[in-house]
């Protein structure tokens, strides 16, 4: 944690921890435990949290589940495409270490060489009380002002770029090992 | 006027089900041609089993499908049986009969989220979630998690029931049958949605058979199969049931079939219940070590027909394991919808870019099984 | 016509909430066999690595620790990554004197922004939760032992 | 052999009749035929007629040691009752063409196309062969093959070869600060 990120929260951070939308991109596997937490059963509306269609009107980018490299760039598209203050929560064990995957060829191992994570949410599949635990501590640390990383200001697509040159010089280290 | 457009379904899309992306060509409103795209799930499973024991493999292919991942279990334990050559002890298969009913009326529950969402009938949806969250909290309570069960084990099912399933599994039926019984009536019944979805992506049923449709989808289409009546594999030739069957082959037909399947499970799970024995052993220890063999697992599941086939050769493996199995395939059910069967029907009827979410709904794909 | 379905949004409007108030009102639903966090009892553990080739997602790893164990001539201890563990039991399974068991104690005290603590050494993995838990997989789960294996027909 | 299906055995090609057998148990009971690879249209045309009307899939299996690969295609019949029918083939490793059978079964274009990106194996008369799953996800040699050791290739890339451990990070928050130094 770089002591850059701590300030003091504001009225503003107040507001944005009280609203916290999220994309609504199933990304895998994790997707299957949302449904509980968005409908009746544990209704995490009450606590401001809903999905928005568009990543305009999103502030949060929760990842669910293992990336796949096709995915990752999609994933990076719409990191792009969302608003400032814009985080993001992981939830699953396969974009921390690779989890069951972790030979998987296609598969990305670690999220956080590519986008800036505020919380992990452990688990394979993190149950659905998990899962709703892992938005009230989101909303706790953007209450507070605490998140985890200043926000990239670079002109959007220059991160894109690079994250296309990083998985493409991946693949070519592949190509040669195989010869 | 021939000038066409091309759009992008998904992958993030609201009517997307899943992470799966469609290429769709339009004509003004109407949608002329679509192409799938897949990969955005694809982790090599298959690649991946190959370097792991069978009973690890078992861990993973839960995966495959996560909406009715215990099929996809059954489907990996009978290749399994038939290479080691068993057969699961009588009580292992009524119990394999319970869980694999309640796995197919959680996914049709959850069906209604790729179904119901695009028509914005939110009410239904919650219902069915509702629904849903029984089914799951009796899981955690016979299999120890909510979504990925490993239950289903090759030899019989992993650890005995205990000792008031019968009282628990017979309150949850309780529980959830007057839910969906609301669903039927709020939901099904509705003049609105009746209108949405009668005559829409109408499928003959000389094109289902040939273009592969298993499942709801080739039920829907009035054709009685059904792999539980036809193979009777595990405790099915012992119970009576039905096979719902539509009329029209279209969406509405599709979506009646799935609604009176939850019925016929829970009419499936309380016969199973009542002729079950309830001691006797529930499992047999394999050996570490498959022999050599071939197996091909058939399952009707939620979505249709699930194929494992398994290939167990000890020759000159380069760089594995010998106790991993040689070969294995999975041929998923939704192969065949979301490629053949929707490419057909965009072609041969008329179908709007805002029908095309419901239609394809109407499938109930599971992405990940053709990606795997 | 729409009047069944106006009666039962009326039936609806007077029903008891389906929502568990979670956390505040209501604890996590957690069942007498909900697979979750290990517990290591280092004086049973022999240092087979039996649960180290049986994990299919490689998420254990041996350690080396000092210390008086007369069982474990080799001092290694498994560790797990629950960054990487899938809970699926299969550890649990594998061990032959019913060292490693699992508990009803769930991963919420995991959620983290710093995802280095999810790796639990073995010393870690001896204490038991502090919360309220229940021992829900253990050798025990899996008596009476499974027949021998019968020859087809 | 109470189960033999005599119209399958009708329809078959002479020279295929005496090498029909059935096998298998459980729900995996099955007619079997080994066919020549020049005679699998010839042969998945009767198959058709006898009134096996759903592809199940092409299973491909790599045999290194042999040279060959083996491709098995399963068929199923609606009206036989879920009657399974397992037409294998061989062909050779070095040369991996056999001719499409997609204007027979329309799902096999799909099929054939998962065989071509994951094994190599071409058709002829098949027109989209190309990557269709591994688009973005692989680049290299087809991954199903069994001299391409994908587990290496990622412990190395990813794991720095150590199996048991975290991933190598070649670029994290805390480390280089990266996000934030450009401010």
């Amino acid at each position: 944690m770089s002591s850059a990120s701590r300030k003091k929260p504001g009225f503003a951070d107040w507001v944005r921890g009280s609203s916290v939308w999220m994309i609504h991109y199933c990304t895998a596997c994790g997707a299957i435990e949302l449904p509980p937490n968005m409908m009746s059963p544990l209704d995490l509306e009450r606590w401001g949290v809903m999905p928005a269609p568009s990543p305009r009107q999103a502030d949060v980018l929760v990842i669910m589940g293992y990336v796949t490299k096709k995915t990752l760039k999609v994933l990076m598209r719409l990191y792009h495409q969302m608003p400032e203050p814009r985080y993001v929560l992981v939830g699953c064990n396969c974009p921390a270490t690779g989890g069951l995957y972790w030979d998987s060829y296609s598969t990305v191992k670690a999220i956080d060489e590519f986008l800036p994570v505020d919380l992990w949410v452990p688990g394979c599949m993190p149950r659905a009380e998990d899962w709703h635990m892992g938005f009230l501590r989101l909303r706790e640390k953007i209450k507070k002002g605490d998140i985890r990383s200043p926000r990239p200001i670079e002109e959007p697509g220059e991160l894109e770029e690079w994250i296309y040159r990083e998985v493409k010089l991946r693949e070519e280290k592949m190509r040669r090992e195989r010869g | 006027m021939n000038k066409t457009v091309t759009v992008f379904l998904g992958p993030q899309h609201p009517g997307a089900p899943g992470n799966v992306s469609f290429k769709v060509v339009l004509d003004g409103e109407q949608v002329i041609d679509i192409d799938l795209i897949p990969g955005f799930l694809h982790r090599g499973f298959e690649k991946m089993m190959e370097y792991r024991r069978w009973d690890m493999d078992l861990v993973m292919s839960a995966r495959i499908c996560v909406e009715d991942p215990d099929h996809v279990e059954l489907t990996y334990t009978h290749a399994v049986e038939q290479i080691f050559g068993i057969e699961p002890p009588e009580k292992a298969k009524y119990i394999r009969v319970i869980v694999a009913e309640f796995s197919r009326i959680a996914s049709h529950l959850l069906w209604l989220m790729h179904f119901a969402g695009p028509i914005a009938a939110r009410y239904a949806v919650g219902w069915a979630i509702a629904a849903r969250e029984e089914v799951l909290k009796w899981f955690d309570y016979i299999t120890g998690h909510r979504i990925y069960h490993h239950y289903i084990f090759p030899g019989g099912v992993r650890w005995n029931i205990p000792s008031d399933f019968k009282e628990k599994t017979l309150k949850v039926l309780k529980t959830i049958e007057p839910l969906v019984k609301d669903i039927e009536v709020g939901f099904f019944k509705h003049p609105v949605f009746q209108k949405r979805a009668m005559g829409l992506g109408r499928l003959k049923p000389t094109e289902a058979i040939r273009l592969g449709a298993t499942g709801p989808t080739l039920r829907g289409s009035g054709i009685c199969h059904d792999l539980r009546k036809t193979l009777g594999y595990d405790a099915y030739t012992e119970l009576e049931f039905k096979i719902p069957r539509g009329e029209y082959g279209d969406a509405y037909d599709r979506a009646m079939i799935r609604i009176n399947e939850i019925y016929e499970s829970m009419n499936i799970i309380r016969q199973a219940l009542e002729k079950m024995p309830m001691d006797g052993p529930y499992r047999w220890r394999l050996p570490m070590v498959m022999p050599e063999g071939e197996g091909i697992g058939r399952v009707e599941s939620a979505r249709g027909e699930f194929v494992a086939h398994i290939i167990n050769y000890r020759g000159n493996q380069i760089g594995r394991r010998s106790l991993a199995p040689y070969r294995i395939k999975f041929r998923g059910p939704t192969m065949p919808l979301l490629t053949t069967i929707l490419k057909y029907i965009v072609k041969n009827e008329d179908i709007t870019i805002a029908d095309l979410p419901v239609l394809i709904g109407s499938f109930d794909p599971c992405p990940p099984d053709i990606d795997r | 016509m729409v009047l069944k379905q106006l009666g039962l949004a009326l039936k609806y409007l007077f029903r008891r909430p389906y929502t568990r108030m979670f956390p505040i009102k209501e604890e996590e639903y957690v069942t007498g066999r909900t697979r979750a966090r290990h517990i290591l009892y280092m004086d049973r553990c022999t240092g087979c690595t039996a649960c180290q080739m049986a994990c299919p997602a490689d998420a254990i790893k041996m350690y080396y620790i000092e210390g008086d164990y007369p069982k474990n001539r080799r001092k290694i201890f498994p560790g797990i990554d629950y960054s990487r563990c899938t809970y699926c039991g299969l550890c649990v399974e594998a061990c032959p004197v019913s060292a490693l068991v699992m508990t009803s104690y769930t991963m919420q005290h995991l959620i983290t922004d710093d995802k280095k603590t999810t790796l639990y050494t073995p010393e870690m993995l001896a204490k038991p939760p502090r919360g309220k838990h229940l021992v829900t997989l253990e050798k025990k789960t899996w008596t009476p032992p499974p027949a021998p294996l019968p020859k087809k027909r | 052999m109470k189960c033999f299906d005599a119209e399958l055995l009708d329809k078959l090609p002479e020279k295929y009749r005496d090498k029909l057998c059935f096998v298998g148990s459980d729900t995996g009971k099955r007619h079997e035929v080994t066919v020549d690879p020049e005679d699998i249209r010839e042969v998945l045309k009767t198959v058709l007629e006898a009134g096996y009307q759903q592809l199940v899939g092409i299973t491909v299996i790599d045999y290194p040691d042999q040279g060959v690969f083996e491709l098995v295609y399963m068929l199923t019949s609606i009206d036989k009752k879920g009657a399974l029918v397992t037409i294998r083939t061989r062909i050779l490793r070095d040369n991996p063409v056999i001719e499409t059978v997609s204007d027979i079964y329309p799902l096999a274009y799909y099929q054939e196309i998962e065989a071509y990106e994951f094994f190599g194996i071409m058709f002829r008369g098949h027109n989209g062969l190309r990557q269709w799953i591994l688009e973005d996800n692989w680049a290299g040699p087809p991954p199903l093959r069994k001299d391409v050791d994908t587990r290496k290739i990622v412990l190395e890339l990813y794991y720095g070869g150590k199996r048991y451990e975290r991933p190598v990070q070649n670029r994290s928050l805390e480390e280089h600060g990266s996000w934030g130094e450009k401010q």
